[in-house]
């Protein structure tokens, strides 16, 4: 086990990866001589060399579509977005080429796009979106967001080795978030499993990335009081851990999701649908969200402190749920 | 509009592809001749559902260009190409079953008309948005690059397809890394319904080139060998690392956009005036010249089309229609 | 009244706000010679002339960025997709610019973009989507999309006239379903608020667009069996009318959501999350959704015809909730 | 990279802009560069929340070509063209309170840095999405076009921005309707760390003009002069109705992408050989020499210049913030 930030352990699984299979490389805006925006890939260009690691123009449907093409022959890409807000630029690319390319050939498509995304670093509307629930809602694609170091460099790998295109949110206000243990050398975390990461009674708390954290401090305070929060880690959204979600609601009869995208129309509307359709029975309250606010992120600190839930009022939503 | 340079005309062409290339070149464009007037018929008797396109009078450049790969090359073309399809190796029977929505066609029913291709010979089935293929091409040539193969990819696009972002930003990428890519352009002079004036303000497509760093070269679309030669230099070209070149090849399309339009907003005078160029017609005309195509040659090659066509049709008809029970299949590769 | 069909009501709504206003056009690819590619807009080039009907290059982030700078200005652009499934190229224009243009400066951006959607056309995977969620998820924009002709007139109406950029999701199948009602003249349709169709007491079917009227001839079907279905027509995705929604629910117990977009991550996840939360305690039953598989849409006649809900599910669907 | 065509040098030039316009621009590339000299140590000071750029050294482009407008035209700058906002009417103390997040800024905290405009004094505000700005440019244009006001949209963009779609499709949108735009390229030599030869395979940016069949010019972006002749030129044939101009500003970027970048990737040897070649420095020596900046003027200017920042400092300080109660509001219009 090595101490790693969760970004050490997305640069650790990367770099395995293209050391285990010649036919990984990375591309993207200033990932080589840079080393990349936040640096994920810094030292790759020395290692790899200019053809498996390229810097790319300023050209989001280009790259993407380089990606496509490349992971079409055989290879496997990896393309950095170096916001997750500006694949916007490659929209087509993602939804309609990649997405529905093994469905139209019966042919492998195995292209990661990495997706640094999430508030907390004063980005503002085009540095912070949370916009995974866009590509949930898009058949053929995968969707993976890790909440922990040792996910994040199992997720990657995963991801890579996965013959389909798998959208990869990396959550920037984790980078550097703490070091955790890390498992050394070659591993993959299976894509489309939650993880329990704490084990409860009162309610079941469904969240992932940074938002999980959150909760985790959360169900610490409602502890205090004598409830009993169980905390699931979707780690991938699509495709969802339909029996973890079920099987945690069926237990303890309650559900309380959370995350960071804003609230109307993101993927905790699907999770609550879920539950209300298939855990009715199990039901022993309303199936509540907490979400950020139905606007574009603010960069003011104090504007986007008010934006995102906040640890106390996920606590109290636990103690109001777990009354109910 | 003036072309930047035209090319020499054939007859003052010194050496010129051996017979069987210009036999091969011909048959080609007869099949996707024969092949697409067998669906015109099909589709106004109801069978072909969803829009039909045809690449009518766009022959020559799909013949001419594909017939300038190697074995290993790739091509990822659009809806007027009907010929490269054919040359990279998709058989007849396949093009009527994608036709006909049967399970025997390269998308198995999933999606229609022209929207096929088949990564394992080496096409890339372009999908509706207009030059989303451009930059996909770009990174197969990058595979290739980056493993040391010598391989060119081919690709096709329309004057409308230009105005896109997605065409500017492949031509793009692929200028950036000298990729060995041949980007044909068929201006056919509309997309859909609108004129070339409403695409561009530049006196001609081919000076997007420099633009990008990369050479161009404008050719009538209708003359196949003029088609073949810019196509066999630019292969070339890229196979010697020397990057992509822009071949802007010029036509019209003579019928609708797609078989519904009844194109009364081109010129009577202009349709008349391409419809006397058929590319078929004057490359047959010359074969004879050149006592290359014989009557039996002739003959024989005729018979052997529409025998092909009425094979292929039957063989579509034969395959079955997709399984419903089946619908939600194939959306991920299983690991 | 006049009897028109959903394609004529749009064309007039379309026209009346021309001839109302001079700040309105119409911009997009073969609209003007051509008169659309299902020639919404016959005739406008001879009325309006080439300023206010332009025919525009094949250019999707051109045409809608263009229509946002227009509607800067205080024009007010009608922008036309020849099929939704186009909007991908202008992504960022829909999502960044022009949805958060509001937010930003507090000043108004009236500008609608036209979205033919939908499938039974044999427009198989990249003529058919139906992406309405994407965008009820992108605060700042409004969605809606009517089920009835009366309506297609009515919110388009509303839709050029709102002072926020509008998705206008015209169903194509509906284009010809049939000659309906239309009040003549001026009329604006609230945007925001369903219209309850059909009354009943044994369940809510919330339901818009063409499955609307799926689950109309389902009720039908159903009230033979002596069940009687009560039909709610969205008609505007977002905002979602909660009241109407909750109401019926309320009133019903029980909650039927039909859509033609793929299921996983569409609107009715967004509607079942909304009862489970706030109607819980009216629930009789579980809250059930019936939509598209989660895949491309087939080109095959068979293979589409398996991918939609049909009306004997939707009845089906009723029968069970009914006895639940 | 070689350039087209060179403006003629100043000395060369028969006329030259009144004084007072000289000042004026000279004024406010002063303010530009003591705005965000003084922003550098609010940064450093930790005071700026999130990311700070600068546009030490691109302040001629801004000036040069702003300086070129009439009252009614319109702007769309990006993130380099501090000046642009200046002299369209935004206060420095909305910059500041801009930088400091706070309610007096034009976009109230909402969003930060040079991310504002105000459409009200005709400022395009741009969004990250590098050159998603010139679609919307042309459609101002569009709209002036429709109503025929004379009005002129300027809007700039940088090297890097160039390689995207919707630059190509915005400007040839422009060109093909021969909107009244005019597009101002600040060619940096760097888009972030990465260098021209990433971005485009041609000779020079301005080459890419002839492939949207208009003008293009490309000039020292150093030279404040050349720049505002260039687009004066080029306001001037836009609104008379012949549509875009292409202007190529070269210059170097000689502080980092953002204050938090060290720029180590950029040779030595260039950032010498153009911090030598500041064009603020360039521009007083020659109006010094002209005559026109007289040490009286020039002290009264600098003293103006450092009050009005302290002024606008201590205004955004006074400026509260954003009230978090308020944070759903206004994402929608009221009807
Ligand atoms: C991005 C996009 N926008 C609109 C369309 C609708 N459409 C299909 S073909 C076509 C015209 C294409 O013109 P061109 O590129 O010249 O090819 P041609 O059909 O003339 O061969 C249009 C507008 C599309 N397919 N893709
Ligand atoms: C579409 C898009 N992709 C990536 C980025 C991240 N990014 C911000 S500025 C920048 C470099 C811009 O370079 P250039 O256009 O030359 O302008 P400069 O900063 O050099 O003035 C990049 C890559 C972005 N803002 N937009
Ligand atoms: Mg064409
Ligand atoms: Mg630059």
């Amino acid at each position: 086990m090595a101490q790693l930030t969760y970004l050490e352990a997305i640069r650790e699984g990367l770099r395995g990866e293209m050391r285990r299979d010649p036919r990984v490389f990375v591309l993207g805006e200033d990932i080589g001589v840079y080393g990349g925006a936040f640096k994920i890939t810094e030292g790759f260009l020395d290692e790899f060399g200019p053809w498996r690691v390229i810097d790319a123009p300023l050209a989001e449907t280009a790259n993407v579509g380089a990606g496509i093409g490349a992971a079409v022959m055989g290879m496997r890409p990896v393309v950095e977005m170096q916001f997750a807000d500006f694949v916007t630029d490659a929209f087509t690319q993602v939804v309609n080429m990649a997405a529905k390319y093994h469905w139209r050939t019966r042919m492998p498509l195995p292209l990661v796009l990495r997706m640094p995304y999430g508030g907390d670093v004063k980005g503002g509307p085009f540095h912070s979106q949370c916009m995974e629930a866009w590509f949930a809602h898009t058949p053929g694609l995968k969707v993976v967001a890790p909440a922990f170091a040792e996910d994040a460099k199992g997720l990657l790998v995963a991801a890579i080795r996965d013959p389909n295109p798998v959208m990869y949110f990396e959550h920037k206000h984790l980078y550097r978030f703490r070091r955790e243990e890390v498992p050394e050398g070659d591993y993959a975390t299976p894509i489309g499993r939650a993880r329990l990461v704490r084990e409860g009674t009162a309610l079941s708390v469904i969240s992932y990335g940074w938002m999980l954290h959150k909760c985790l401090e959360a169900a610490g305070l409602a502890a205090a009081d004598g409830i009993a929060p169980e905390v699931l880690d979707l780690r991938t959204l699509a495709p969802l851990d339909r029996d973890a979600i079920l099987g945690s609601v069926r237990k303890t009869g309650k559900a309380l999701i959370v995350h960071e995208a804003s609230r109307t129309g993101g993927i905790g509307g699907e999770i609550a649908a879920l539950i209300a359709e298939e855990a009715f029975e199990s039901l022993d309250g309303p199936v509540v969200r907490l979400a950020s606010e139905d606007s574009p992120v603010p960069h003011n600190t104090g504007l986007e402190a008010a934006f995102q839930p906040t640890v106390a009022e996920i606590a109290d939503a636990m103690r109001r749920l777990a009354a109910y | 509009m003036k072309s930047k340079r035209e090319s020499p005309r054939i007859e003052e062409r010194a050496g010129r592809p051996p017979s069987d290339r210009l036999l091969e070149m011909l048959y080609y464009m007869r099949l996707q001749r024969a092949i697409e007037d067998r669906g015109v018929k099909l589709y106004y008797q109801g069978r072909i559902p969803g829009a039909y396109f045809t690449g009518w009078g766009h022959e020559a450049i799909a013949a001419g260009a594909t017939a300038s790969l190697g074995p290993d090359d790739l091509v990822a073309p659009m809806h007027r190409d009907l010929a490269a399809y054919l040359m990279r190796g998709i058989t007849v029977g396949e093009v009527f079953a994608q036709f006909l929505d049967r399970e025997g066609g390269p998308t198995r029913g999933r999606d229609g008309n022209i929207h096929m291709g088949d990564p394992q010979r080496g096409i890339l089935p372009f999908i509706s948005h207009m030059a989303a293929s451009v930059p996909v091409a770009a990174g197969m040539a990058l595979a290739c690059r980056q493993r040391g193969e010598s391989r060119v990819v081919l690709t096709f696009f329309g004057d409308g397809a230009t105005s896109t972002g997605a065409w500017h930003e492949g031509v793009n990428f692929a200028a950036v890394f000298r990729l060995p890519v041949v980007l044909v352009l068929e201006n056919n002079q509309y997309a859909f319904s609108t004129p070339l004036d409403r695409q561009t303000a530049a006196q001609a497509f081919v000076d997007k080139a420099v633009g990008y760093g990369i050479p161009g070269v404008a050719v009538d679309g209708n003359d196949v060998l003029a088609v073949h030669e810019a196509a066999a230099a630019a292969v070339a070209r890229a196979r010697d690392g020397a990057g992509p070149t822009l071949i802007e090849c010029r036509t019209l399309r003579v019928r609708g956009h797609s078989e519904a339009d009844k194109f009364s907003y081109v010129p009577k005078a202009l349709l008349e005036e391409w419809a006397a160029r058929d590319p078929i017609a004057a490359f047959e005309e010359r074969l004879r010249a050149w006592g290359v195509l014989g009557a039996e040659i002739d003959e024989t090659m005729q018979v052997r089309t529409a025998q092909e066509v009425e094979d292929g049709l039957a063989w579509a008809e034969a395959s079955p229609e997709p399984d419903p029970a089946a619908v939600a299949d194939g959306v991920y590769a299983e690991e």
